[in-house]
């Protein structure tokens, strides 16, 4: 050892020296950081949950003032929001934008990627920790600045940003004019954005270089598991599709601060005024700048909850994937292709034949690998011994919910249809199914099924079983009716709910419901956050393992120590050994050699003989025993 | 990749004399940047018929400096093959973010007159 | 546990971790630019004849800024090599250079250029009344040559006719932001720009003035009178003046950003290397290797921005 | 079928039927791997519960069914892009009728729309950014022949039943969409654009005519009816309307007249159960603007926007400078 560890050493002494913050707060331990995005993450899905109540209350009574929660915000925000306890449009339009970033960008990036991430991939892997602790926590705390600035942007004169999620320009440039343009609400989306983005970047530069880096002896690419394979995608995806959104960001930042027009074509006459601006913008320019990153995104936000879904099922079936090679590659296909469909958000912008054919098939085309991604979930339920665990249910619920919310993106993919079903509520309906019902379930599986390791205490199971029920049935209250309401020709982002419109009085009845449904929904995540927080001190006491799972972060202690493990684990199997025929157990840890000569599954199907010692000679040396000059 | 890198063994003899190498090449791309910087001027006052003609030859100098740099400077002609394979899929998607763009521009929904 | 490969390459992959790292961020980077680079290719695609400015940057500085750049990616490699062949004093010397050339182009670029532009004051004129303003626009003599109309009058603001509150004068203006702080007044109301013509608008016949040329030439002498309501939009040098400033003073803005932050990183090695050092050269090298990596694609970065604003 | 199941309204265009029925098929393909799957994987749980199956098979399926399955999920996908898709928008976008076709500009604005019709010489007047005013929203410079017998009315399209129509659509402000369901139709609205779209309605009736992008605080209410005539009670509305044109001021310009069309429209939120007739946006109602930040000298002497804005109301497929 040289000083090199010398250097290491020092370092390591300073750990025991570490205050209270920076023990909780400016932690670069990545578990530390795994749950402070977790917890944050979560909250902010509850915030953008009731900002959507609010909005369903108003989609379901029209006019009618809401009860004390009204009277609230409008002491808070004034009557702009709020006037009588009756929402104001302009309010709505807030609400609606900025529950689709919340739950986008706060919610779910942060959960599913960001939180499951950092807390399980480095043990997944036998890492000691995230290759570049400062930056994660770098990562961390930008995500922190975004979302405060995010929240205070509700404070500002006008209001938050009203432009829908989208932030499509010229609407998003003209909104919420202000005599200082820094001071309103799209403005502050747009800094946000900028710090989400920064954060994202640093998280995923991370990520990758631990996935290539870290991984313990043994644990070559196909012996990862299927985790950890979405959460790199998912990295590779924020790398490349958010750069283009931080610096369409910039451009609309300076249409607003600087008085340009990158996105304003000349000739505009706002509200009878001509708009002073140089002009010779294009409007478009956003919008490809803008889909070149969320439809990427898109798949950002299903990859991980794919990954864990994965995870849970060949524990919760005690048998490996299924094809585990066709999930790998598809998933890589997904993560490729996802780059040249952007368009088919635009298909009503005025494409011509060419374009339109390119993009259409690209749309299809991407289709398959999800169709194979999820035939391959499904066949690994065959000939397995299902234990309905809390997080086995929610794996199971997800299945066909992303199920239905894929197949109804495949209407959507082509053009001529979308003449119909554009911007109508089938289109919310469809990847509210993948998003709602589908993602958060996973990422609910996840909760269930590490919180344990993170714990060392399991959450109760009879709530967590409720809480599967009645936010199963509560989400299909909601998002089902959305199709009918779609088909039928209501449009999304309507403050009315379609109260207005002869054609949807058909399809009204269902507000109401939905509304009921979302409420309800909301009750039923009480038990949930219960259960969350009086777990850690009341919880079940359980063993380092206790799902009887095979991959390496259960060979860590619950909770793992700082540095996460003793000594160096090796990966001498594949990640998903359970029912193995000559073990008696019904799972060998990839952290020990299977017997001697059995026969073990190949990640495709294909039987081969175990070699116990199965483990990449360049892993084996470690820099301590590289001869060093 | 097989051959282990040299730049990743300090002090050795080969490895001072490999440093040395670096340096003079480093030195001939200098010169060669300088030539090239001054040549892109050159070249912007003289015309090549048109626009379209002028900015691909100015787009060419300029490619070959920003070529050199990748490969002399950051090391791009002698790197692993993992950051060749991410730079592979960059350039790519980058090309494809440039050339969508503009496909849609080329591609409206015209009026037959 | 500790993380591993922080100094010495994974057997497998070769690489050591903030190598990879680096390579990633740089790959953000690209398409970093690579979206604003689209964003300037789609606009100057779409751009009208004679609204894409052309020869309005000052070309020797900014030959000389590229230069500067170039310099120091050759100085920040050679702190790097000298750091593995462990000569110390060397590489303090060309860090030190490096730092040097960062400042000058920053200083440069803020101090000089920026200013230079936001001095600079161009009128846009309806179409209807360009033939009013031919003796300042030469659009005959262009036309004859096959050669994008001009449709902007550029020069020095010297002063603008207002009427204040229906009486009418003259003000004297001194630098272009006046302008809108007498517009934002109650009751004023601009009537006419006086400004001294750029050469190209002085002289809009001469061929030497067809092209731009590669020194700066002052403003001359001469003067027009153009007024209000033939005016189409009418600004300094500012980035709302055109989509070509927007993305000019966007795209430099941002890129002298990235400048900056090589400079600070930089400084701190200048400042704090001598203790890691002596205890570990190699990982000094290494990280030295990493920010020279970023520092080289800023320079990159410039090698296409220079012509693309400055050239073409 | 399954279209009347999900409650699909009836079409009352020409391609429309197409339309239909590419919904009908694909959402069979999308019930029939639902449903399949579904049951799958209710039957997976009950058969391989631990209960029933307490050892799992460690090497699972053994079945080439998948890939048959996966296949014939790619041909059919195949067979709705090649038979379907393609030839649907092929005809959409490059085979407009336009010897045949009424032509009509459709003019979005915060909150409605406003139709242009070139009137008896079939030939639209030219649009100038300097007459917009409350009274002539377009700029419509009535003063050329070609102008001066143009229809302009707000959220009142009529188009002849069984004649093909072909809709140039363009935006003022924000980008809107012309969505008319019924016709199976939808069209971004991008300012800087024109952008046509053609249907032919073969339904005589009064349809919505909704806006389907986001556009500010009154895009819930931005709502146009579209009524389709008889030939007949189609001649007779635009002689109805070429009646109430307003006589050119003596000076020139476009007098505003108490007779201007604009008014004939339907008010945007019309026939809303809730909403009184005051709480419905229209441009006025906007909060009242505050002047672009970017407010300059240049600005207020010119106020005008960029360059070409002569021509605002004509703009090119790309845009303009
Ligand atoms: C995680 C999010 C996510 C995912 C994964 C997808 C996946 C897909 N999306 Fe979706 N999409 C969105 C999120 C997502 N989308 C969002 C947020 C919008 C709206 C944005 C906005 O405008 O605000 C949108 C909008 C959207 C549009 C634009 C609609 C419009 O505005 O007009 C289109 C059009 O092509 C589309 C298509 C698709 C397709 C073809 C897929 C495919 O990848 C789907 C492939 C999946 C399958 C084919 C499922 C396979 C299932 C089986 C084989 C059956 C299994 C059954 C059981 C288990 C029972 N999506
Ligand atoms: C990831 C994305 C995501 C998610 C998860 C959701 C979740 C939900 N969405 Fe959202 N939605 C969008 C993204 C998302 N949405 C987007 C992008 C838009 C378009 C916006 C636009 O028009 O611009 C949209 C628009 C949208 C609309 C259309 C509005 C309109 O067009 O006018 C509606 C209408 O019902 C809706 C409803 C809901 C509901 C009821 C949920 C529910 O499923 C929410 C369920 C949430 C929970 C159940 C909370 C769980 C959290 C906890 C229990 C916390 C525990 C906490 C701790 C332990 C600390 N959404
Ligand atoms: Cu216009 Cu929405
Ligand atoms: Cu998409």
């Amino acid at each position: 050892m040289d000083s090199a560890s010398a250097h290491h050493h020092e370092e390591h002494h300073d750990h025991h020296e570490l205050g209270w913050w920076q023990k909780y707060v400016f932690s670069t331990d990545h578990k530390v950081i795994g749950i402070q995005y977790g917890i944050t993450g979560l909250s902010f899905l509850l915030f953008g949950f009731g900002l959507m109540m609010l909005m369903r209350w108003q989609l379901a009574y029209p006019g009618d003032p809401l009860p004390i929660i009204g009277k609230i915000v409008e002491n808070v925000l004034g009557e702009e929001a709020f006037k009588d306890g009756v929402m104001a449009s302009d309010f709505y339009n807030e609400l609606g934008a900025m529950h689709g970033t919340i739950m986008v960008f706060l919610g779910i990036v942060p959960v599913a990627f960001a939180a499951f991430g950092n807390y399980v991939v480095p043990l997944q892997i036998g890492a000691p920790d995230m290759a570049f602790p400062k930056i994660n926590m770098a990562s961390f705390w930008s995500f922190a600045v975004g979302g405060v600035i995010m929240l205070v942007s509700f404070f500002v004169p006008g209001g938050a940003a009203k432009s829908g999620w989208t932030s499509y320009s010229p609407l998003a440039a003209v909104n919420g004019l202000h005599e200082n343009m820094w001071m309103t609400g799209q403005t502050f989306w747009l800094l946000g954005m900028v710090m989400l983005i920064t954060s994202s970047l640093l998280g995923s530069v991370n990520f990758i270089t631990t996935i290539i880096q870290l991984r313990a002896p043994g644990m070559s690419w196909m012996r990862m598991p299927y985790f950890v394979w979405a959460q790199m995608v998912t990295a590779y995806l924020l790398l490349l599709a958010f750069p283009p959104l931080e610096a369409a960001s910039f451009m609309q930042l300076m249409d607003r601060v600087a008085g340009t027009s990158f996105f304003m074509p000349s000739g505009l006459v706002v509200n009878g005024q001509p708009w002073a601006v140089a002009g010779g913008g294009s409007p478009l320019l956003w919008q490809h700048l803008f889909w070149f990153l969320a439809h990427p995104e898109v798949y950002v936000l299903i990859l991980p909850g794919l990954g864990i879904v994965g995870d849970v099922i060949a524990n919760g079936t005690r048998k490996p994937l299924w094809s585990y090679k066709g999930l790998v590659y598809s998933t890589m296909g997904i993560g490729f292709l996802s780059f040249v469909v952007w368009a088919h958000h635009m298909y009503l912008t005025g494409m011509g034949s060419k374009v339109s054919t390119f993009f259409q098939t690209t749309t299809v085309l991407i289709s398959v690998p999800s169709v194979v991604i999820v035939t391959v979930l499904l066949m690994s339920l065959w000939g397995g011994s299902i234990k309905f665990t809390v997080p086995m249910l929610f794996a199971t619920g997800f299945l066909p919910m992303f199920g239905l919310g894929g197949l109804t993106g495949i209407p959507l993919a082509f053009n001529s249809i979308g003449l119909y079903l554009h911007d109508t509520y089938y289109v919310i309906g469809h990847f509210h199914y993948i998003v709602a019902p589908g993602t958060i379930f996973a990422i609910f599986a996840g909760v269930y099924y590490w919180y344990p390791k993170a714990v060392g205490r399991n959450m109760n199971q009879f709530w967590g079983r409720v809480h599967f029920f009645g936010s199963f049935a509560c989400m299909n209250g909601i998002f089902f009716p959305m199709f009918l309401q779609g088909m039928a020709g209501m449009h999304r982002r309507w403050y009315d709910g379609g109260a207005g419109w002869d054609l949807t009085q058909n399809v009204l009845h269902w507000n109401p419901f939905m509304f009921w449904s979302a409420f309800i929904l909301g009750l039923f995540q009480i038990p949930f956050i219960l259960n969350f927080f009086l777990s850690i001190k009341f919880g079940r006491l359980v063993s380092d393992n206790p799902w009887d799972a095979t991959t390496l972060e259960w060979a860590a202690p619950s909770p793992p120590p700082h540095g996460n493990f003793a000594t160096q684990p090796s990966a001498y199997t594949g990640p998903y050994e359970y029912s193995h025929p000559e073990v008696a157990a019904d799972f060998s840890p990839q952290w020990l050699p299977l017997p001697e000569k059995t026969e073990t599954l190949r990640g495709d199907g294909v039987t081969e003989k175990a070699r116990p010692n199965l483990v990449d000679q360049a892993m084996v040396d470690s820099p301590e025993t590289q001869p060093r000059a | 990749m097989s051959t282990p890198s040299t730049h990743s063994q300090p002090g050795h003899e080969n490895e001072h004399a490999a440093v040395t190498v670096h340096v003079r090449a480093y030195m001939l791309v200098f010169g060669a940047l300088l030539v090239l910087t001054g040549v892109t001027v050159a070249l912007s006052y003289f015309d090549f018929g048109s626009m379209q003609a002028n900015i691909v030859i100015a787009m060419i100098v300029a490619t070959v400096k920003a070529g050199l740099v990748a490969l002399i400077f950051m090391h791009l002609n002698h790197e692993r093959r993992q950051i060749y394979v991410l730079l592979a899929f960059t350039v790519f998607f980058a090309c494809g973010l440039f050339f969508l763009t503009w496909l849609h521009y080329w591609d409206p929904i015209r009026l037959p007159h | 546990m500790e993380i591993p490969y922080t100094v010495t390459p994974r057997p497998d992959t070769q690489l050591w971790n903030a190598k990879i790292g680096i390579w990633l961020f740089l790959a953000s980077e690209v398409m970093l630019f690579g979206g604003l680079f689209s964003g300037y290719v789609f606009l100057r695609l779409g751009a009208e004849p004679g609204f894409w400015p052309h020869g309005l940057l000052n070309v020797p500085v900014g030959t000389m800024n590229t230069a500067i750049l170039i310099l120091s990616s050759v100085t920040v490699v050679m702190a790097w090599a000298s750091l593995k062949m462990r000569r110390y004093t060397h590489y303090l010397v060309y860090l030190g250079a490096t730092i040097v050339c960062g400042l000058i182009f920053l200083v440069v670029k803020l101090a000089y250029e920026y200013p230079q532009k936001f001095d600079h004051f161009g009128i846009y004129l309806k179409e209807e009344a360009r033939l009013k303003y031919e003796p300042y626009l030469g659009n005959e003599h262009l036309a004859k040559k096959g050669l994008a109309p001009r449709t902007e009058i550029t020069g020095h603001l010297h002063a603008v006719d207002i009427s204040r509150d229906g009486r009418e004068e003259e003000v004297e203006i001194h630098s272009p932001s006046e302008v809108s702080h007498l517009a934002q007044e109650k009751g004023v109301q601009i009537l006419g720009y006086h400004i001294n013509l750029d050469t190209e608008n002085a002289d809009p016949t001469n061929p030497a003035n067809d092209r731009p040329h590669f020194w700066h030439k002052p403003p001359s002498e001469k003067q027009a009178h153009v007024e209000a309501k033939d005016v189409l939009w009418a600004t300094a040098f500012l980035p709302k003046h055109s989509n070509y400033f927007a993305t000019y003073f966007t795209i430099t803005g941002l890129h002298g950003l990235h400048v900056f932050g090589g400079i600070v990183v930089f400084t701190y090695f200048f400042f704090r290397s001598r203790k890691m050092y002596d205890a570990e050269p190699e990982h000094l090298a290494n990280r030295l290797e990493v920010a020279g990596l970023f520092w080289h694609f800023v320079d990159l970065v410039w090698i296409f921005v220079f012509p693309i604003f400055y050239l073409l | 079928m399954l279209n009347r199941l999900l409650g699909l309204i009836p079409n009352a265009s020409q391609h429309g039927i197409h339309i239909d029925q590419m919904l009908e098929f694909v959402h069979w393909k999308v019930l029939i791997l639902l449903m399949g799957w579904s049951i799958f994987l209710v039957y997976v749980l009950f058969r391989f519960h631990k209960s029933r199956h307490p050892r799992a098979n460690y090497y699972g399926a053994k079945t080439k069914i998948t890939t048959h399955l996966e296949v014939s999920v790619v041909i059919v996908e195949a067979v709705l892009l090649i038979g379907f898709a393609f030839p649907l928008w092929a005809k959409r976008v490059n085979e407009f009728p336009v010897e045949q076709a009424e032509r009509v500009r459709v003019i979005a604005q915060q909150f409605n729309f406003i139709f242009h019709y070139p009137g008896a010489d079939k030939k639209f007047g030219p649009r100038k950014i300097e007459l917009v005013d409350a009274s002539n929203a377009i700029g419509l410079d009535r003063s050329t022949p070609e102008g001066a017998d143009d229809l302009v009315v707000t959220n009142d399209l009529h188009t002849p039943l069984n004649k093909p129509v072909i809709l140039e659509i363009m935006a003022k402000d924000v980008i809107h969409n012309v969505s008319i369901q019924a016709m199976r139709v939808g069209q971004d609205a991008i300012p800087g654009q024109m952008i046509p779209v053609w249907f032919t309605p073969t339904k005589a009736g009064e349809y919505e005519i909704i806006c389907g992008q986001l556009c500010g605080l009154g895009h819930y209410a931005m709502r146009g009816l579209l009524t389709v005539d008889t030939a007949e009670d189609y001649g007779k509305w635009q002689t109805d309307m070429a009646a109430l044109i307003p006589k050119p001021a003596p000076q020139g310009q476009t007098a505003p007249s108490p007779g201007e069309p604009q008014d004939v429209g339907q008010p945007a939120a019309q026939g809303g159960t809730t909403f009184e007739p005051s709480e419905q946006p229209a441009a006025a109602q906007v909060k009242e603007p505050l002047p672009p930040a970017n407010e300059d000298a240049a600005a207020t002497s010119a106020r005008q926007p960029g360059a070409g804005a002569e021509s605002a109301g004509e703009p090119a497929p790309a845009r303009e400078e």
